[in-house]
């Protein structure tokens, strides 16, 4: 009996029904989409959006070209080329984020002793000719320098769970 | 000129050179694209001599089915091109002088003198009752019963035929079978089993 | 004012050679048929897209137009505007020829298909082959385009593609002859003619296992999900159309949609009784529903596209040896064997359907 | 006006074509075979020109059947053509000359 | 030998090892500062403590011989506690600055403080903070860093032979440095870099501009003296970033010389040659290879079929490699031209055929440590090859007797016996008072003439006690150094060294200069012989017969003849006055601007492929490190093609293996080998000039890579042009220091000041080659008017 049954099912498509009818009632449902660029969802102070090189207070790079981040990153994102400036201390000539091979796991941003590379919260970007997506040292501290109030006040925020 | 026969002598034109095309074309896949387009023309032909049954049978069967199977084994199979057109111009001479040869005996007899449309004229064109695929279908299944029949079962060999040479028995290849899959029940795969918990020992 | 705008139409017309009267008539009567099916088809991308976003709790494209209704629009220029890419080592003939290859059957198809009665392009006795003939015509383009790109992956897809395409031809075209058994014509007219009176007098009842074989055979005729193993996305990126781009890619695209379309009001025709009303014979609601026309034609299409996109939803993609399983080992023994029920009750000269 | 005379001599053009054909491409099968299609292609098309002219159906009727058996053919022609290049991996004539099962 | 137990494995260590000794030789690792296998045993670090059984304390690995039965345990909870403990102190002052500092992630320290020390340092006051010092372009310091483990200071005591590094203070207050503040000139400072555990010394061009593991280390070999040192290059993203030894016992041991580590910045000058140069009417104008390559045959093609074969000079860089050289003969020998010659400093080619085939060193360089008397002629060794200098300070540590015979004092890293320092002329007449004195001692002792030639010599004290020395004892070596074979009389003194040589027993050598001078001819670049010695049939003209036979066109591997020739001004005018001047170089200088027809850009050793062959003949291939910049290749693809767009066959290869092949088939089991025969010199006296000049090339001088090294040239080595004059005898001539003079030397002629060097002798004046301000002289030892300008 059993088995006459299940032929039929099989036959007549019943889990495809079943299934159907499942979907089917999704049709109906709530939409819970959010209207992005009107709407947007709270975003962590953990966000990990486009990259940023910070200052110090006094306006020096945080940035002492360790290269600890160039070392840890996964994706290979990061290159730096670094030499002793004039004062006879450590800093970067080129710091180059390719955007196209960041995966954005923060991995840079734990790995400095400085807390100079950090993520923001920003993530609507876009690039319209080829190189854009390089990153470089300038946009990374123009980048720094216009988030720096947000990026200070997350930090200030997560510091007690670090 | 009427506009029938300017289509009939396109049709023809395109005709014959695709089928050139075919034998002469360096890469089988563009032969068989080529062989594709002759028979669409011939089609087209053919429903100028009013066979519109015939033409579509020929799209539906030769384009739609047995050239997709040519181009199919043509690209599949990696073919070192090579060595086959060695002896293309040795053999191009001797090709075309016995093609010609024929063409003209052919020429001689079929030519306007005995076929022409002096000798054998025009036919009028149907009423628009009429219809090809009606009128084959009635002497088909009546006078030509039989043969139609033994044609079924000629396919019908030729369909084992080509299973029974291409088929491969690979009996390693493992495989689920989905209709046993589905009818899978919970309770064929699992057992819950209760276990009592062990006593400690000192 | 209008009448005399009419009349000189009518005296310009009558000018016309009677030749180029058949050709100009004709060139009209296909731009009827083929700019509404091109709305449909661009309409029937956002519906898609609309559809598939309701059932994933989505709202699906919204920002283009009101409610989204200019996204097809805007799909199209888009399509237009992006730069055509033609792969350095492709065969450039083939491969610019592949999307004309791929689209002209699958608008010729058209020709036959009734819409209402008497109106259809040309009312040809083997309609029904034709059909045939043309879809099976349209797997040259993917072919052709696989081949000419130069890829394999293209050509993975287009190998799938054409032998998943052949052998539901066969199902499909088993199940079309139940229909000329039941229907005693090759016309498709004639076919919908055979059908009337009423929601039980179409084939869908007696013909119903041909019904489902042909509709789920349309649906992997078209690569359609479930049966999208030639574009399977994850396996072979996009299978035959990997290298194409712009509007070429357009063309595919738009190939694929009016099959579509094809196959669902080819479905209505064959099997539920085409622009016929189901409510025919019953007095009353026949009268409240109005009689049979194109809309019931339309009604029934939208439903089986509304099928199409839900089971797209719906159902994951099959395994290429299982699609192939199903084809032969399924699709094609059913068709066979009801084909000898069909006869049989022909023969019989069973119910409302074949005395 | 078109004639009888014409669509046979389109024929013969074609027949020829295809003869030439199987002599220059002596190597290849594939293209052998496509020869051989188009030589029935050749004869049906006289077979439909007569009967048109002729007014008789029994001529579309053989094109019938040449054409169910060419598609046997075609579809045995070229499984026999998958095998051999499976086992020998060439698909030229000249190659094939063992008579060895 | 004696068996101990290590950790519970049986370990077998000689007798009076160390115990650390025996731990390596084992592979049992212990965490150590201070030890190195090739410095003395200073025990400061304590880092290695380990626990001993029956020792009541812990006690330091390096410094605890092995005895029998001995029971070690280098893991024990004693031996960790007492490590950890040691490694706590260590970073109490130790800043933790790892970041930014350069020894990061090669740093022995942080390694060793990873497996021993603890996450968190209970350790709450002030840290210690050093002064940083200046000690000299090449090394970078970061006193705070150190944590006085001395191995810098046992280095410059034990190993470059000048205490320059000490330690100051006591306890917090101890202070490693120089004790006045004063750069680090030795000649082989950089090891200190390596040697130094933590980043207190680290290397100053290199400073802060890549990280341990961004670098991919290749092999290589150093192309600048006959030694032929193993290093490792350091390369990042296609740049060589820096240099560090490799470790080969048998030359190297783990030492570079400076010029070998930091010469790689002449790679990234800004003159190097990036794309072929044409010049077309007097304007240079940068093409492509093949128009470079089709202009150049065509008009060499040109000189020789107007002018003849002999209208042409080849001339090639001791320092190219052997394919290089090998490819280059056989091109030249292939379109005719005899005239091909790598001698470029060299004045006196008389008897050249009697000359050894191979001149190097028939004994493993490693036995010059082993050598009881040595004397080196004409030889600046510390300057000059200081691998070598360092060995033979080993021997003269050990007890060796080293005497040599010097135009000008030298400063040997070793004690010598005899010393003597004498005008060109003079060390003749001092070389063959030796060699008569030897004859003397020794019973049958002569040559033919040999007793005509020296009857005017004197034998005085010095001559009888070096000759009594080179009799004495089992291995004796008689070397001549560059400043040997560039002496207007080479080929005497090359007669009376071999004489003295076989006649004492004594293995007799010849230092050449640049690192390829062997396999120059093994290769056949020199005019009289072909591949492996083989003597030609007609022997072509040498390099300075070249030049003053001022010929039709010339071509130039890697050579500045201003700088690398025997008399720059002679070389110049050739230059200029020669119709057709094919330059493969690196770089493009102004004088090649001036003279050169096409300038073809070559790629340095480090960026090609090729093989040196060593003084003593150790045939040493390597790869390229890095590819060449712009359009450089390297100078064998170039030549091959060369051969080929001549129209020559044969230079189908596809690898510098294949060359490498075809040499090595063809000279099969030729060896250097310094046994020459005796043909007696005409005469021992030059005519005494008024004035002689010493031409000697400074360390930082010898080749174009080396002259680009900027920081190199920093350095106190790198020798300011001038004439050095001793200041008696300046006095004496009314020449002042800081006033300019003007030295003539026939029709050349250079303005420079006046330096005064006591290092220079009597009637003589110290002009170094090979320096801007000198290319207009003519030979490096002749005769040389000085008048104040």
């Amino acid at each position: 009996m059993n088995a006459i049954v299940r032929y039929f099912k099989s036959l007549l498509l019943w889990e495809l029904l079943v299934g159907l009818r499942l979907t089917g009632r999704y049709f109906f449902a709530k939409k819970i989409t959010i209207q992005y660029p009107d709407e947007k969802t709270p975003l962590s102070p953990r966000f990990r959006g486009l990259h940023a090189l910070r200052r110090y207070p006094n306006g020096e790079e945080r940035c002492i070209a360790c290269k600890l981040c160039e070392a840890v990153c996964p994706a290979l994102a990061i290159t730096i080329e670094s030499e002793q400036r004039a004062d006879g201390t450590r800093r970067t000539t080129r710091y180059d984020i390719d955007l196209f091979k960041c995966i954005f796991c923060g991995f840079c941003e734990e790995s400095c002793p400085v807390d100079s590379i950090v993520e923001t919260r920003m993530f609507e970007y876009h690039f319209e000719k080829r190189g854009e997506n390089i990153l470089t040292k300038d946009k990374l501290l123009a980048i720094g320098d216009k988030f720096e109030t947000q990026i200070a006040a997350d930090r200030a925020e997560d510091a007690r769970y670090r | 000129m009427m506009i029938p026969d300017i289509i009939f002598y396109i049709f023809a034109t395109v005709l014959v050179l695709t089928s050139l095309m075919v034998v002469v074309v360096r890469n089988p896949v563009h032969a068989a694209l080529f062989l594709i387009l002759a028979f669409f023309t011939s089609a087209c032909i053919w429903v100028l001599l009013e066979a519109e049954f015939l033409a579509i049978t020929l799209v539906l069967v030769y384009v739609g089915a047995v050239m997709v199977l040519f181009l199919f084994v043509v690209m599949m199979l990696d073919i070192n091109l090579a060595p086959m057109r060695e002896g293309f111009a040795k053999a191009l001479p001797v090709g075309m002088a016995v093609a010609i040869l024929m063409f003209v005996e052919l020429m001689l007899i079929l030519g306007p003198s005995r076929f022409g449309i002096n000798i054998i004229p025009t036919p009028n064109t149907h009423d628009a009752g009429y219809s090809n695929t009606k009128e084959l279908g009635r002497i088909l299944y009546t006078q030509y019963v039989y043969p139609f029949e033994i044609a079924a079962v000629i396919l019908l060999v030729a369909i084992v035929a080509a299973i029974a040479l291409t088929m491969r028995a690979r009996r390693q290849s493992k495989y689920v079978r989905p209709e046993q899959q589905v009818n899978v029940k919970r309770n064929d795969r699992l057992r819950i089993v209760k276990v009592e918990s062990e006593q400690r020992t000192r | 004012m209008i009448e005399t705008m009419l009349q000189t139409g009518m005296n310009v017309w009558a000018d016309v050679p009677p030749a180029l009267q058949v050709v100009l008539w004709t060139l009209v009567k296909m731009l009827a048929l083929v700019l509404p099916l091109m709305g449909v088809v661009a309409y029937l991308t956002l519906a898609e897209r609309k559809v598939i976003g309701y059932i994933q709790i989505r709202v699906g494209p919204n920002r283009v137009g009101p409610r989204g209704f200019g996204q097809p629009i805007a799909d199209a220029l888009k399509l237009i505007m992006k730069e055509l890419i033609i792969p350095s080592s492709a065969n450039r003939f083939l491969f610019l020829l592949a999307p004309l290859v791929t689209l002209a059957p699958a608008l010729a198809a058209w020709a036959v298909v009734p819409m209402s009665d008497g109106l259809v392009l040309s009312n040809i006795d083997a309609g029904l082959l034709y059909i045939l003939a043309m879809t099976s015509v349209g797997v040259y383009g993917i072919i052709i385009a696989g081949w000419a790109s130069n890829s394999k992956y293209s050509f993975l897809g287009a190998m799938r593609s054409a032998a998943q395409i052949v052998s539901y031809e066969i199902a499909m075209g088993f199940a079309l002859v139940g229909v000329l058994m039941a229907a005693h014509s090759l016309n498709l007219t004639a076919i919908v003619k055979a059908q009337e009176g009423g929601l039980w007098n179409w084939y869908w009842l007696p013909l119903f296992p041909l019904f489902l074989v042909y509709f789920i055979a349309g649906v992997a005729e078209t690569n359609r999900a479930p049966f999208d193993v030639a574009e399977g996305e994850s396996e072979i990126v996009a299978g035959f159309h990997v290298e194409y781009s712009g509007m070429s890619f357009g063309l595919f695209m738009l190939a694929e949609y009016i099959n579509m379309v094809l196959v669902a009001i080819l479905t209505s025709i064959m099997f539920l009784g085409g622009w016929l009303s189901p409510f025919d014979g019953i007095p009353w609601i026949e009268d409240w529903m109005g009689g049979s026309s194109i809309f019931w034609l339309i009604g029934k299409a939208a439903f089986f596209l509304f099928m199409y996109l839900w089971m797209r939803a719906t159902f994951p993609r099959y395994r290429y040896d299982q699609i192939m399983r199903l084809g032969w080992k399924v699709f094609i023994p059913i068709t066979i064997v009801w084909l000898l029920v069909v006869g049989m009750l022909v023969m019989g000269q069973v119910g409302p359907w074949f005395d | 006006m078109v004639s009888l005379s014409h669509y046979l001599i389109l024929g013969a053009v074609l027949f020829a074509i295809s003869i030439a054909g199987i002599f220059i491409n002596r190597k290849n099968i594939i293209i052998l075979l496509m020869a051989i299609e188009l030589m029935l292609l050749a004869v049906n098309m006289n077979f439909i020109a007569f009967s048109h002219y002729l007014q008789d159906t029994a001529g579309q009727v053989f094109v019938f059947f040449i054409l169910t058996v060419a598609a046997a053919e075609a579809a045995i022609g070229l499984a026999i053509l998958v095998l051999l290049f499976r086992n020998r991996a060439t698909i030229n004539v000249q190659d094939i000359d063992s008579l060895k099962g | 030998m004696v068996t101990i137990e290590i950790d519970g494995k049986k370990v077998q260590a000689r007798d009076g090892a160390m115990v650390i000794e025996a731990a390596d030789e084992a592979g049992i690792y212990i965490p150590r500062f201070c030890y190195h296998k090739k410095l003395s045993v200073a025990a400061n670090c304590r880092m290695c403590l380990v626990e001993v059984e029956k020792a009541r304390k812990p006690l330091p690995a390096c410094a605890t011989p092995v005895t029998e039965g001995m029971k070690v345990a280098t893991r024990s909870p004693v031996a960790l506690m007492a490590q950890k403990g040691v490694m706590e102190f260590l970073l109490i002052n130790h800043p933790l600055d790892c970041p930014i500092c350069d020894q990061g992630g090669e740093c022995e320290l942080q390694d060793v403080a990873m497996g021993y020390g603890r996450s968190e340092s209970r350790y709450g006051e002030d840290k210690r903070v050093v002064k940083d010092k200046n000690i000299g372009p090449l090394i970078a310091t970061e006193m705070t860093r150190c944590i006085h483990c001395t191995r810098c200071v046992r280095f410059g005591q034990e190993i470059a032979g000048i205490r320059e590094m000490g330690a100051t203070g006591r306890g917090e207050h101890t202070q490693i440095g120089t004790y006045i503040e004063r750069s680090v000139d030795s000649e082989m400072s950089g090891n200190i870099i390596d040697l130094c555990p933590v980043g207190a010394l680290t290397s100053k061009p290199f400073r802060f501009s890549a990280r341990a593991w961004e670098m991919q280390q290749r092999d290589g070999i150093a192309g600048h003296d006959c030694v032929g040192s193993n290093i490792h290059l350091h390369v990042r993203r296609g740049k060589v970033l820096r240099v560090a030894p490799r470790d080969n016992e048998s030359i190297n041991e783990c030492w570079i010389s400076d010029r070998d580590r930091f010469s790689y910045e002449g790679l990234y000058s800004d003159d190097r040659l990036n794309a072929p140069m044409i010049k077309e009417n007097g304007i240079w104008r940068a093409v492509d290879w093949e128009t470079a390559l089709t202009f150049t045959a065509n008009g060499l093609k040109k000189v020789v079929k107007t002018h003849g074969a002999q209208q042409v000079g080849v001339l090639a860089s001791p320092n190219a490699t052997l394919e290089e050289l090998f490819l280059l003969q056989k091109w030249a020998r292939g379109l005719g031209i005899t005239n091909i010659d790598h001698r470029l400093r060299q004045m006196d080619f008389t008897g050249q055929e009697d000359s050894p085939i191979l001149p190097g060193m028939p004994a493993a360089i490693a036995a010059l440590e082993t050598a009881d008397a040595v004397l080196l002629v004409g030889s600046n060794i510390r300057k000059e090859q200081p691998i070598l200098a360092h060995r033979l300070r080993k021997a003269a540590l050990r007890g060796a007797r080293v005497s040599a015979i010097n135009a000008m004092e030298y400063h040997y890293p070793f004690p010598t016996q005899h010393c003597v320092n004498i005008h060109p002329i003079g060390m003749v007449h001092v070389l063959a008072g030796v060699a008569k004195a030897v004859a003397k001692l020794v019973k049958g002792a002569d040559a033919e003439g040999f007793d005509a030639l020296v009857k005017e010599i004197k034998v005085d004290e010095t001559a009888r006690e070096i000759a009594e020395n080179l009799l004495q004892g089992e291995r004796k070596f008689v070397l001549l150094g560059a400043p040997a074979v560039a002496h207007p009389a080479y080929s005497t003194l090359l007669q009376l060294a071999n004489f003295i040589a076989t006649h004492t027993g004594a293995q007799f050598g010849v230092l050449l200069e640049g690192a390829n001078g062997i396999g120059a001819r093994m290769a056949g670049a020199i005019p009289h012989r072909g591949v492996a010695g083989k003597m030609m049939e007609k022997a072509g003209l040498d390099a300075m017969t070249m030049m003053s036979a001022r010929l039709k066109a010339y071509v130039l591997l890697g050579v500045e003849p201003e700088f690398d020739c025997a008399h720059p001004g002679n070389a110049t005018g050739a230059m200029t006055e020669a119709e057709f001047v094919i330059a493969l170089t690196a770089y493009r200088t102004p004088h090649f601007d001036n003279y050169a027809s096409v300038m073809l850009p070559i790629a340095q050793s480090m960026e090609s492929s090729g093989t040196y062959i060593n003084l003593e003949g150790e045939w040493q291939s390597f790869q390229g490190a890095v590819a060449p910049p712009g359009e450089a290749r390297p100078a064998w693809k170039i030549l091959r093609v060369l051969g080929d767009s001549c129209g020559l066959s044969g230079f189908d290869y596809m690898a510098a293996d294949e060359v490498l092949a075809e040499i090595r088939a063809a000279s099969f089991a030729v060896t250097p080998s310094t046994t020459m025969a005796w043909r007696c010199p005409e005469t021992l006296g030059l005519p005494q000039a008024q004035l002689t000049r010493v031409g000697d090339v400074p360390i930082y001088a010898v080749d174009a890579l080396v002259r680009r090294a900027a920081s190199l040239q920093r350095t106190k080595d790198a020798i300011v042009v001038g004439a050095y004059l001793h200041p008696v005898f300046a006095k004496r001539s009314n020449l002042v220091e800081g006033n300019n003079v003007t030295a003539r030397q026939g029709e050349a002629k250079a303005v420079l000041p006046v330096i005064y060097d006591e290092r220079v002798p009597e009637a003589c004046v110290y002009i170094p080659a090979a320096l801007n301000g000198a290319e207009t002289l003519g030979f490096a030892y002749g005769s040389v008017e000085l008048t104040p300008a």
